[in-house]
């Protein structure tokens, strides 16, 4: 019958229309300012620097190796090399960022400088309120800006962080038993030829 | 001047530049667009008379514009219909250049 | 007479722009000003009916037709040989004489015209009783060719080659 | 005191007009009616925006605009605000004159379209003799200034929508016009004042609208169909598509002249809901014989918001048709029942009296609406659609 179809789509929503105003459940719609769904774990915008410690200055696990700046496609990051040197995790001596900027407003958010950092330096952030006024001050962020605590890390990527945290710890463990193992052979190596300095080269931290 | 010799007075210049019109463009569409307005100047003389005539209540000259007016509006369809075919066949409708009578 | 002395420039004004303008779209607009024209004067001359026909005709469905005829031909952009026919001299001068004669004819007669009548109140139904009775017949035979000029239209429009519509 | 509070906009008109001087009268209660019309009409015009874009929400299970004021009442005039404050761009190689004068000559026709709908007992502006032919005139001319939009833009998204407005409203002017007939044979007049008063009685207490009448109803139907396509209301809204042709003729508009193309718009469907209204509806007249309390400009009022309201809901619901397929339904559907409807109305004037000739006129509308129906949605032109490469 001509028009049947018509009238079973006015029913459709009309039903949508009285329900709307019934049941809960079918108003989707989440009032964004005052109220907010809590963001997946896995969702990303923009990276950021993480640090150990209390001092972000002194924890930042960044080595200005440069290879997110070498790496990002459309080149937001800008390093400069410090002069001097820092222990890093690990306790080597490594020279750090003495600049590490990021031009927010550039970034498209592949995540690719995360996956190239050999150091777990750089990592992705949650926050996407980001909008200023200001339009060539304002998104062009400093390592300031930049720099988290690992903690902050632990709070928007729990499991992402406690990964990091293992192989960080792994790997620590692994140089520390390297670091041992050659205090070792050395000390086995110097024991006899000169058994007056036992210590030595034993106590690298 | 009583208001019936303003108003054909009126008419008489429409009915001339509609002619004008007709006699001096180019473009077929424009040719008929005269044609109309020499129509229309017909049709205000017609109603002219019907209102300062003797007989208004028998509507003659009233009735006489309404079928005008039904008369040009099927005039105006054929018309355009054939100017479309013409430019359909002569990629123009510029009646200086449609000299030939073969389609 | 106020209303006229507006109304009948304007109209005269409309139907000069639509002859003499370059562009055609402008004509054609240029017309359906002289259509609401000559339609308001219908109205002062007390033709209600006719009047609204006129609107409904010419500017709702004629100037429309025009218009659609000037695109499809593609007679919108001024061609390069003017707008003007060669012989247009002869045709102004035809079109002035003409205007005279009929000037002539007026002014002349003007003793001879009935001067102001009382207002003729003419209601739609006298026009439909009318129409239904001592004009039944051309009614009828308007019909037939309205209808007849409709499916002849639509014939010469239509495309030839057995193709599409 | 009903009576007062029914003729209480006449009273009041009458008492200013009043305070002037005698020759001044008329002019000053044109004045007033033109005032009323131009004050009433766009503040309805805010109300069914903010309707339409709350109802459409609740229709998609959304809340709509809800931020401008308590649940989001005064969101018209927030975009009021802003469509007159943003700057006026007019395109370079647009015809600046043609371009101004298109949104200007649409408002105007569009209002002028109210002179003669009788709002409320006594209410019309103009009561004219030939109304309703006054009313088509109107109608007529706003073809005009829509092609006028589109061509002045040098657009060509706007000249195609300008084309396809235009060869829609003249297609669906035809079974509108055809279906007013209808009416006009019933009642024997063109003036909507007559066509209200034979409809404004009563039996057992129900009103003799023209809608409970079988070709009424019939006519009711093909005009509520023609009039969607005569305002280019979505379903028939392909003038406008949005995802095809940007915003059809008005996509070079911004600013004030935008805010006139919407403002015509809204007030043409407003118009002819209430033409609608009028012919079919009883336009004043009470639903009922007891509400007759009610003042008669309140019914006129409720029943076009009504009728808005179904254009609202018909838009949260039907998709839009396709071109070929919006000129098919016009000439091979909608104009043959138009016609065929003309002839059960001058059979029911010719059977006189009598429960026979609801019969009969009921019998054959049904079977030819249900013929056509079957034959059309047999033949590929309006039936279910395959999609060849769908699926």
């Amino acid at each position: 019958m001509l028009g049947e179809g018509l009238l079973k789509g006015l029913g459709e929503t009309a039903r949508n229309f009285a329900g709307s105003f019934v049941s809960k459940e079918r108003l989707t719609t989440v009032q964004y300012p005052e109220e907010r769904e809590p963001l997946p774990e896995a969702s990303r915008a923009f990276p950021f620097l993480v640090y150990d410690g209390a001092d972000w200055e002194a924890g930042l696990r960044c080595v200005a190796c440069q290879i997110c700046e070498k790496e990002c496609p459309p080149k937001c990051i800008y390093i400069e090399k410090s002069k001097d040197k820092k222990p890093d995790y690990v306790g080597k001596p490594q020279i750090y960022p003495a600049k590490f900027d990021i031009d927010i407003s550039v970034c498209m958010s592949c995540q690719i400088c995360v996956e190239v950092c050999p150091f777990e330096a750089i990592k992705m952030d949650n926050q996407f309120e980001l909008a200023t006024d200001d339009r060539f001050g304002g998104l062009l962020y400093d390592r300031k800006e930049l720099a988290r605590s690992n903690e902050y890390y632990h709070k928007i990527h729990p499991t992402e962080a406690a990964e990091v945290d293992a192989r960080l710890a792994e790997e620590k463990a692994k140089a520390e038993e390297k670091a041992k193992a050659v205090a070792a052979a050395a000390a086995a190596k110097a024991a006899p030829a000169m058994a007056a300095k036992p210590a030595e080269g034993a106590q690298p931290q | 001047m009583s208001p019936l010799s303003c108003y054909l007075l009126v008419a008489a210049l429409l009915f001339a530049v509609g002619l004008a019109g007709a006699l001096t463009r180019r473009n077929a569409i424009l040719v008929l667009i005269g044609i109309e307005l020499m129509l229309n100047a017909a049709n205000l003389n017609l109603i002219a008379f019907w209102r300062y005539g003797p007989h208004p209540e028998a509507l003659t000259g009233l009735m006489f514009a309404v079928f005008s007016i039904a008369v040009a509006a099927a005039e105006a369809a054929v018309g355009l219909g054939l100017v479309i075919s013409i430019y359909r066949h002569l990629r123009t409708v510029d009646l200086d250049e449609i000299s030939r009578m073969k389609g | 007479m106020v209303i006229f002395a507006i109304l009948a420039p304007l109209t005269v004004a409309g139907g000069l722009a639509a002859v003499m303008l370059r562009n055609t779209v402008h004509c054609a607009l240029a017309v359906a000003v002289a259509f609401a024209g000559l339609a308001l004067l219908f109205l002062q001359l007390n033709a209600q009916f006719a009047g609204f026909a006129q609107i409904l005709v010419y500017v709702g469905a004629v100037a429309i037709l025009v218009v659609f005829a000037i695109l499809l031909t593609r007679s919108s952009e001024t061609p390069a040989t003017g707008v003007f026919s060669k012989t247009w001299l002869t045709g102004l001068v035809i079109a002035a004489a003409v205007f005279a004669v009929l000037a002539w004819a007026v002014l002349g007669s003007r003793t001879a015209l009935p001067h102001e009548q009382i207002e003729p109140q003419i209601a739609v139904a006298q026009i439909g009783y009318a129409l239904m009775g001592r004009y039944v017949l051309p009614l009828e035979i308007v019909a037939v060719l309205l209808t007849a000029s409709m499916i002849g239209a639509v014939i010469v429009a239509m495309y030839e080659k057995g193709g599409a519509k | 005191m009903t009576n007062m509070l029914d003729q209480v906009f006449v009273l009041l008109k009458h008492r200013i007009v009043g305070l002037v001087p005698m020759p001044v009268q008329p002019i000053l209660g044109a004045v007033l009616s033109v005032v009323a019309i131009l004050a009433v009409f766009p503040g309805l015009f805010a109300i069914s925006v903010l309707l339409e874009r709350k109802g459409l929400g609740r229709m998609q299970n959304r809340i709509g605009p809800n931020r401008v004021g308590p649940l989001g009442v005064l969101q018209p005039v927030a975009d009021g605000i802003k469509a007159l404050i943003k700057e006026d761009l007019v395109p370079y190689s647009a015809d600046h004159v043609v371009h101004f004068l298109a949104p200007v000559v649409l408002v105007v026709v569009v209002f002028m379209g109210y002179a003669v709908l009788p709002m409320g007992r006594n209410m019309t502006f103009v009561p004219m003799d030939a109304g309703l032919l006054f009313y088509f005139a109107m109608g007529a001319s706003a073809e005009l200034s829509i092609f006028m939009a589109g061509w002045s833009s040098r657009n060509k998204y706007s000249l195609l929508g300008a084309m396809r407005a235009v060869a829609q409203m003249i297609s669906y002017e035809v079974p509108l016009l055809l279906s007013s007939v209808v009416i006009v044979m019933m009642t024997g007049s063109l003036s909507l004042d007559k066509i209200v008063e034979v409809q404004n009685q009563y039996t057992w207490g129900l009103p003799h609208w023209f809608v409970f009448t079988p070709m009424g109803f019939a006519a009711f139907v093909m005009f509520a169909i023609a009039a969607t396509a005569e305002t280019n209301r979505s379903p028939f809204d392909l003038p406008e598509g949005e995802s095809e042709l940007v915003a059809g003729y008005f996509t070079e508009y911004s600013g004030f002249k935008f805010a006139e193309f919407f403002l015509g718009e809204y007030v043409a469907m407003l118009s002819i809901s209430g033409l609608g209204a009028t012919l079919f509806l009883g336009g004043w007249s009470a639903p009922l014989e007891i509400l007759n309390v009610v003042p008669s400009w309140f019914w006129f009022f409720a029943k076009i918001m009504v009728w808005i309201c179904f254009y609202i809901w018909m838009r949260g619901t039907f998709p839009r048709l396709r071109q070929d397929q919006l000129m098919n339904f016009a000439w091979k559907f909608v104009l043959p029942m138009t016609l065929l409807n003309l002839l059960v109305a001058g059979l029911w004037r010719f059977m006189g009296e009598g429960w026979l000739r609801w019969v009969v006129c009921s019998a054959i509308l049904l079977a030819a609406y249900v013929l056509g129906g079957r034959i059309g949605m047999r033949s590929k032109k309006f039936g279910p659609r395959s999609y060849r490469y769908a699926e």
